[in-house]
């Protein structure tokens, strides 16, 4: 059996902040329509592992490919137009914008949300849809978040800790249209805290130790393993 | 004072705020999107009434070709500067394109200065009305320059444009995000250096156009706008950040009401404004029209 | 009669433009108790809290801690009555050093600031109390990192070591555990308890199991109303509840 | 804030480090109009501690203040009046200073509630009116002929007709000014100082109240202002409108950023370069706005740490 | 002869870079130079001599007055010279004051020179606000101009030059239309005032603003179109420099009072073209006027035989001369106002020039005696 071409495929990624080396090593990699997370304490490095496949954190060495292409060097705003999409951690509703103006800022490619399908997705949305972003509450700024990327119809999405700060209705709610947009081909890479959540999703988990993958958990393997994964998370 | 009076000074202030306008505009662009205080607006507004000049003197232009192309240089080498040098403080504090404007004013005017010495001998440029619209207009209560008339229309329909174009296309939230928040709006796949280029350059050109309207009726002169743009400053502080038409509005009303104050008591004229703007301050600190405390 | 309690909310109203966050919401939080507030979001959790410590003001309604009214008190002033509060979306002071930070805050509780003329040694006693606090929150090996190089989780962490600096008589935190792992979860659970002794804690969450947990009474917000309000173990079988809030699964919500 | 924030000196070295700085600036104060003329010495103490107020607000607490030339004038044209009316220096400095302070109570009031750049538009603007005001005034003000020749009368046998009299007695004032900021810098006030700068929202939810700390720091930069604008005035023995311009404003900004913001010892050394620049061009026959504003738009653009700044910058290693 | 330091100095301080650089500036040095060569042909005995610097002091009063100090100490300047903006001459002048060193100013306007702030050491050459309004005001209104409506600048130059315009016209038999309008300063936009006067239609407009407002409004005299309607146009204060910003045609026929112009007569048309030959521009009035100020110094050394100022200030008290600048001129004792001819013109419109920066008709020359302010009215105590 021959595995596919990966989606994403990351090598040997060092990533800094200044002078602090905060990634070392990192392999890992995405197949098309896969989800897949990466957990690990805070400070980890989970997020900085997102940024640097996005192209938003540019002190980094290694090599970013995606779809088969080298994607290290390129500025993020061309890594979105290649189809990669980032929510990040702190969601960055802009304040200044409406909700409605948030939805319809990233441009709009075929094969992306309506804004009818994401108002759809969360209802209070819609009644928000003239409120400046600032004034919504953390739950609310995270499904914006969430939903908006998806008008540009990107083939993976990196989500950053979706399931922070939401009601477990909303929670289930997220887990739902991540299952759906698996439905519809799309792949994609989770960083999450909540590993009942991840694990729910997630075909395969990567956990981070310290900036670097020390392990891979497969979903069929995460019931053995759990006493292993737990104490990954705590010390 | 009699009615009349009050007229003649409505207009005149309305010639005023257009000018007070068309700037307090092109800063209001400036600022509400892309947080750069342009203390360089000033020296830009002269800079188109020279380039009209200068377009005349070198290309045998007259003033119709230069109302349209002086705003265009200016705002060509606004998108150079920003390009060139503003870039480099994004993400540090704002305070820092306010001092490099201000160098850059500095820069400026005596730069101009030199050049109109070095090629004219005298560093004012001579620049007269248009053929077409010297003379007068009896309006009735006053017989009132053609041309000024002419300066009032022109720069409330630009002003309307440009507040159109802002508030009611995508141009608008796109920018205020790229300001807000430039690492994720870039990571949506926008090209954010580009579009504050062109946003800084069109709130230029603004006062590029300011510039060229100004050159029949004012003293063409390198320091003809550092006085301005510190009543300009004003002007947006009583207008508000929040809103271009605000601005927009801010401006004409302040023109004319500084005309007015200043025929009731003339010793006022000058720092009219500035009252105003403290008046303003004590009841709303965010302006007339600028977005309540909280909206960071 | 007994005493007054330790923070009492009377027929509170916040209206955003029209839109009613808060709702006529009666609240009793007696000295002492640990209490949860839960709700969907956008319920008007954080709005509640912004009412109580003083970051807005209430379109109607009072607010009183320990019996006297604070609602037309700044928030600075509400401080120092002995109310302190963290944020949900964590804010620091970025420029600082984490230890600085909390000394920021524990100075805040003495005349010191206000004397240009001290000498800044007379703060080494409260940068061993800092000290002390970061070990609680566990972030002693970045006391001396700037606040805007921490992570996320780190932030959130921060936050809370800041909130707790104060000594608060009544804390009300925002969410503690957002945004941290298992291992935070657990610290700051316990944090609570300790912090808890002889103190009043109001927290918002939605992580569950830190609710069963540490939660003596919880109240159940819905559209800025109260839905229900009582023990957990009550509260959390109400067929309301579980429908806004919980969802059919009990127990999704939170980590592992 | 890229300034570089004071820090505490919390290690032995940093301690050495601040005590050595102070003591080469002392040092060099103290020889100073061996160096150059003594009258551009005065100066540049005058501007100096101008500088260092300008700082106190900008550097410490992220107020970039527009319109400081309304104190520093205000306080100029207030002490030559009192000079001129009979005075003595000591009464004539402090009478300066304290119409600083005065008028810094509801220019502050109005300010400090806006941020950032509406808080430097606003000075500004309030700097402006000042000056026309200061223009129109001519009994006092003497309009645009200014005020000169007024007496310095001797005090405790010192003849101030002599500028190294002048001088060294300047310096004692410019220390205590000057130690005066630093106190205030390196004081639980000033952590809480940078705190508010920070994060204003959280400051007052740890209980500070954010406005009267901004008020209180525009206060104390207005009064050494005020000290370092009679200062002016008794060095030079005269008074133009050139002490309200808005340019006035801008200069002392432009000393704060060439020494290093936040530094306190910067401010000091950036006025004396930048009057040392303003007097070469004197008779260097260059276009001086055009040199100054070269100056201005290099340091921002490639120095804005300043001199003081990058020094510190470079003994230190690694910011923080 | 005894020169304290061997040497003669002079001291050209003046706006070598800021608004009065074109009218003084440069030129004020060159004219200084010159006047320094042509004094040492003249005079052997002082062949290599003197010399000339110049000074910037950037319009600012401190400046002016710090500068004033180090050249007088650490230059062992002589003399000063030149001075333009108010402010800075009296700064100046009070360094020179308590250093006894001879300043004579040249381009600085106020009459305070003269009065309450005179001093032993100092000199008022060519002009000031008095002569200015006085000539303007008697010629005008002599011709005919006897309505007018006179808007001055709300500061002491415009304020003090309304006063003397006025009582100048009342003087000879004019009178005001209505009283005079104080304006801003500065201020851009006169339309009120020009509205105004299109209303009262008096038969003079009479502005005392100078530099840029000036500027402003003539430009805008015209676009109101006052002149097609008859309405003439007196200036306080103009400067060969606010023509050349504005056009000849735009100015043409509005009336000024100036100390001197290029083509005058014979006499002034030599030394004129000796300037631009030099200089390779025109010379203002304010360079021909630090070339005989400085020429009127050195020759008073020679006289004295010494350059302490004590000594050279009485050979020049009661001095009487006549060079191609200061027509039939006396250095008057009592305040130290340099008495001289001065000319009432009216701007040529272009057509009517007959060459390059040829821009005043004379109307009439105001003898020396009485172009200045009388010494009764002085307030000078030295
Ligand atoms: N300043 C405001 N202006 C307008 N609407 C506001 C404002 N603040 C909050 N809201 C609205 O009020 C509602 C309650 O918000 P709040 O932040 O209190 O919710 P919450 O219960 O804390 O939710 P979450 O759990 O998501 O944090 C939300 O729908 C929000 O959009
Ligand atoms: N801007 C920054 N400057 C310096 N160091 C940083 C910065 N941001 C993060 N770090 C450090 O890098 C390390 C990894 O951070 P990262 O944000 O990737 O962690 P994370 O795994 O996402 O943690 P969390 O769960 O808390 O979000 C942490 O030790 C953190 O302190
Ligand atoms: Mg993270
Ligand atoms: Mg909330």
């Amino acid at each position: 059996m021959s595995t596919p071409a990966p989606l994403l495929d990351v090598r040997n990624l060092d990533a800094y902040y200044g002078q602090s080396h905060v990634l070392r090593g990192v392999n890992l990699h995405v197949q098309p329509g896969e989800v897949v997370s990466l957990i690990g304490r805070n400070g980890a490095g989970k997020t900085t592992t997102l940024k640097s496949v996005m192209g938003v954190l540019r002190s980094r060495t290694g090599q970013i490919r995606f779809a088969g292409q080298d994607i290290t060097r390129l500025p993020s705003h061309r890594v979105a137009a290649r189809g990669l999409a980032w929510v990040p951690e702190e969601r960055a509703v802009m304040s200044t914008l409406t909700v409605r103006e948030n939805l319809e800022l990233p441009p709009a490619r075929p094969g992306g949300w309506s804004l009818e399908r994401a108002l759809e997705a969360f209802p209070v949305l819609r009644e928000r849809g003239h409120h400046p972003g600032s004034k919504l509450s953390g739950g609310e700024q995270q499904m914006l978040a969430m939903v908006r990327v998806l008008r540009a119809g990107p083939r993976l999405l990196l989500l950053d800790e979706p399931s922070e700060g939401l009601a477990p209705v909303i929670v289930r709610r997220i887990g739902d249209i991540i299952e759906s947009l698996r439905a519809d081909g799309m792949a994609v890479l989770l960083v999450e805290q909540n590993l009942r959540f991840a694990s729910r999703l997630a075909d395969r988990h990567y956990v981070f130790v310290d900036g670097q993958v020390v392990d891979e958990v497969a979903r069929d393997e995460v019931g053995a393993r759990h006493g292993d994964l737990l104490k990954y998370l705590s010390v | 004072m009699n009615t009349q009076l009050l007229l003649i000074q409505v207009f005149n202030g309305l010639v005023n705020g257009a000018f007070y306008a068309l700037l307090s505009l092109g800063l209001a662009v400036i600022f509400g999107m892309l947080r750069i205080v342009n203390f360089m607006h000033g020296a830009l507004y002269m800079l188109g009434a020279f380039a009209a000049f200068a377009l005349g003197q070198v290309a045998g232009l007259g003033f119709w070709p230069a109302l349209i192309l002086a705003p265009l240089l200016v705002g060509a080498l606004g998108m150079l500067l920003e390009r060139g040098l503003l870039s480099r403080l994004y993400g540090l504090d704002p305070s820092y394109n306010l001092l490099l404007t201000f160098g850059l004013t500095l820069l400026t005017q005596d730069l101009v200065k030199q050049v109109m010495l070095g090629r004219f001998e005298v560093s004012s440029a001579p620049y007269t009305t248009p053929a077409a619209l010297t003379g007068v207009v009896n309006l009735g209560f006053v017989v009132f320059p053609k041309y000024r008339l002419f300066v009032i229309a022109l720069s409330l329909a630009v002003c309307l444009l440009t507040w159109f174009v802002i508030e009611k296309t995508r141009v608008g939230s796109v920018i205020r995000a790229s300001t807000e928040n430039p690492t994720v709006t870039r990571a949506f796949g926008i090209d954010v250096g580009r579009w504050v280029t062109g946003v800084f350059g069109v709130g230029v050109a603004l006062a590029g156009l300011a510039g060229v309207l100004a050159a029949p009726i004012y003293s063409v002169e390198p320091y003809m706008g550092a006085e301005l743009i510190i009543t300009t400053f004003a002007v947006v502080v009583i207008g508000g950040m929040g809103s271009i038409l605000g601005s927009v509005v801010t401006g004409f009303a302040v023109g004319v009401l500084a005309a007015v104050g200043a025929a009731v008591y003339p010793p006022i004229a000058n720092t009219l404004v500035f009252i105003l703007m403290a008046l303003v301050l004590l009841f709303r600190p965010s302006g007339l029209f600028g977005l309540p405390e909280g909206a960071r | 009669m007994g005493a007054a309690p330790a923070l009492e909310a009377r027929g509170l109203v916040k209206e955003f433009r029209g839109f009613r966050a808060t709702n006529d919401v009666n609240l009793q939080i007696q000295e002492g108790e640990i209490h949860a507030i839960i709700g969907p979001n956008g319920a008007g959790k954080t709005t509640l809290f912004n009412l109580l410590s003083g970051f807005l003001k209430p379109t109607a309604g009072e607010v009183t801690l320990f019996g006297q009214r604070i609602d037309a008190l700044a928030p600075h002033e509400i401080v120092r009555r002995g109310l302190s509060r963290s944020f949900q979306i964590s804010s620091v002071f970025p420029t600082l050093t984490v230890r600085e930070n909390v000394v920021v805050a524990l100075q805040a509780g003495t005349p010191l600031p206000h004397r240009f003329w001290t000498p800044l040694s007379r703060l080494e006693g409260l940068r061993d109390r800092a000290d002390e606090i970061l070990q609680a929150v566990g972030l002693s090996d970045f006391a001396g990192r700037a606040a805007s190089e921490l992570s996320h989780g780190e932030k959130r962490q921060l936050e809370i070591g800041i909130s707790m600096s104060q000594e608060p008589r009544v804390l009300l935190l925002d969410e503690p555990t957002s945004g941290m792992g298992s291992e935070g979860i657990a610290r700051v659970a316990a944090l609570v308890r300790q912090v808890a002794r002889g103190r009043t804690v109001v927290l918002v969450e939605h992580n569950m199991s830190v609710v069963a947990e540490l939660a003596d009474r919880i109240t159940v917000l819905q559209y800025g109303s109260v839905l229900a309000s009582g023990r957990y173990d009550d509260v959390r079988l109400d067929p309301r509840v579980i429908e806004a809030y919980l969802g059919d699964e009990p127990g999704e919500g939170g980590a592992a | 804030m890229t300034a570089l924030p004071f820090k505490p000196a919390r290690t032995d070295r940093e301690r050495l480090r601040r005590a050595a700085w102070l003591a080469g600036l002392g040092l060099l104060l103290l020889v100073l109009p061996r160096l150059i003329y003594p009258v551009l010495a005065l100066d540049i103490l005058a501007w100096g501690l101008f500088a260092v107020a300008f700082d106190l607000l900008f550097g410490f607490s992220g107020l970039l203040s527009f319109g400081h030339a309304a104190f520093w004038g205000t306080s100029a044209y207030v002490t030559a009046y009192l000079l001129s009316h009979g005075q003595g220096v000591p009464a004539a400095l402090l009478g300066g200073t304290l119409s600083a302070l005065v008028l810094a109570v509801p220019i502050g009031f109005l300010s400090v509630r806006s941020a950032g750049i509406y808080f430097s538009m606003i000075t500004l603007a309030f700097a402006q009116m000042l000056s026309f005001l200061a223009q129109q005034w001519t009994d006092v003000t003497g309009g645009e002929n200014g005020l000169q020749g007024f007496a310095r009368p001797d005090l405790l046998g010192l003849d101030f007709s002599d500028a190294v009299t002048r001088y060294y007695f300047s310096l004692a004032v410019f220390a205590v000014g000057f130690l005066l900021a630093y106190r205030a810098v390196r004081s639980p006030f000033g952590q809480a100082q940078q705190a508010v700068r920070d994060n204003e929202p959280r400051a007052q939810s740890v209980g500070y109240n954010p406005l009267r700390f901004k008020f209180t720091a525009f206060l104390i930069s207005a009064a050494l202002a005020g000290l370092a604008g009679s200062l002016y005035t008794f060095g030079h023995g005269v008074v133009s409108l050139e002490v309200v311009n808005w340019r006035t404003s801008g200069e002392v900004v432009m000393m704060t950023l060439l020494g290093g913001t936040g530094t306190l010892f910067g401010p000091v050394i950036g006025a004396g370069l930048v009057l040392l620049l303003r007097d070469i061009l004197t008779t260097a026959n260059l276009p001086v706005g055009i040199v100054t504003g070269l100056v201005f738009v290099l340091v921002v653009l490639f120095f804005r740490r300043g001199v003081v700044g990058t020094v510190q910058h470079w003994t230190r290693g690694r910011p923080r | 002869q005894t020169l304290s330091d061997g040497t003669l100095k002079v001291g050209v301080l003046t706006d070598l870079s800021g608004v009065y650089s074109e009218l003084a500036g440069q030129g004020s040095v060159k004219a200084a130079q010159m006047a320094a060569e042509d004094f040492m042909k003249a005079n052997k005995a002082y062949a290599g001599k003197v010399s000339v610097i110049g000074v910037d002091h950037q319009n600012k009063a401190d400046v002016a007055g710090n500068k004033a100090a180090e050249m007088i100490d650490r230059s062992n300047v002589d003399m000063l010279v030149d001075m333009p903006t108010s402010s800075a001459a009296l700064a100046a002048v009070e360094v020179a004051k308590t250093k006894k060193v001879v300043a004579m100013v040249v381009t600085g306007a106020t009459t305070a020179l003269t009065n309450e702030k005179c001093n032993r050491y100092t000199f008022h050459y060519a002009y000031d606000n008095y002569m200015l309004a006085n000539g303007t005001g008697t010629a005008v209104t002599k011709r005919g101009g006897n309505a007018w409506y006179i808007i001055y600048p709300n500061y002491a130059f415009g304020q003090d030059l309304n006063r003397q315009m006025t009582a100048a016209v009342q003087e000879n038999g004019g009178k005001l239309v209505t009283p005079s309008d104080a304006t801003p300063f500065p201020n851009t936009d006169f339309s009120s005032y020009l509205l105004k006067a299109q209303s009262l239609r008096p038969k003079i407009f009479g502005t005392m603003q100078a530099g840029n407002d000036l500027v402003n409004v003539v430009k805008q005299y015209n676009e109101f179109g006052l002149k097609k309607q008859g309405i003439g146009l007196g200036i306080g204060l103009l400067f060969e420099t606010d023509v050349a910003a504005l056009g000849q045609d735009a100015f043409a026929g509005a009336i000024a009072t100036v100390p001197w112009f290029w083509n005058y007569d014979a006499r002034s048309r030599q030394w004129a073209a000796r300037f631009e030959k030099a200089f390779g521009k025109k010379p203002t009035w304010a360079q021909a006027g630090v070339y005989s100020a400085t020429m009127t110094y050195l020759q008073a050394v020679a006289r004295a035989k010494t350059d302490n100022s004590d000594a050279v200030v009485r050979a020049l008290e009661g001095h009487s001369f006549d060079d191609f600048f200061a027509r039939h001129a006396t250095i008057r004792a009592q305040d130290h106002r340099v008495l001289l001819d001065v000319h009432t013109v009216m701007v040529k419109s272009r057509a009517e020039s007959k060459e390059a920066g040829d821009i005043y008709t004379r109307l009439a020359t105001i003898p020396a005696a009485k172009a200045f302010m009388p010494l009764a009215e002085s307030k000078c105590r030295f």
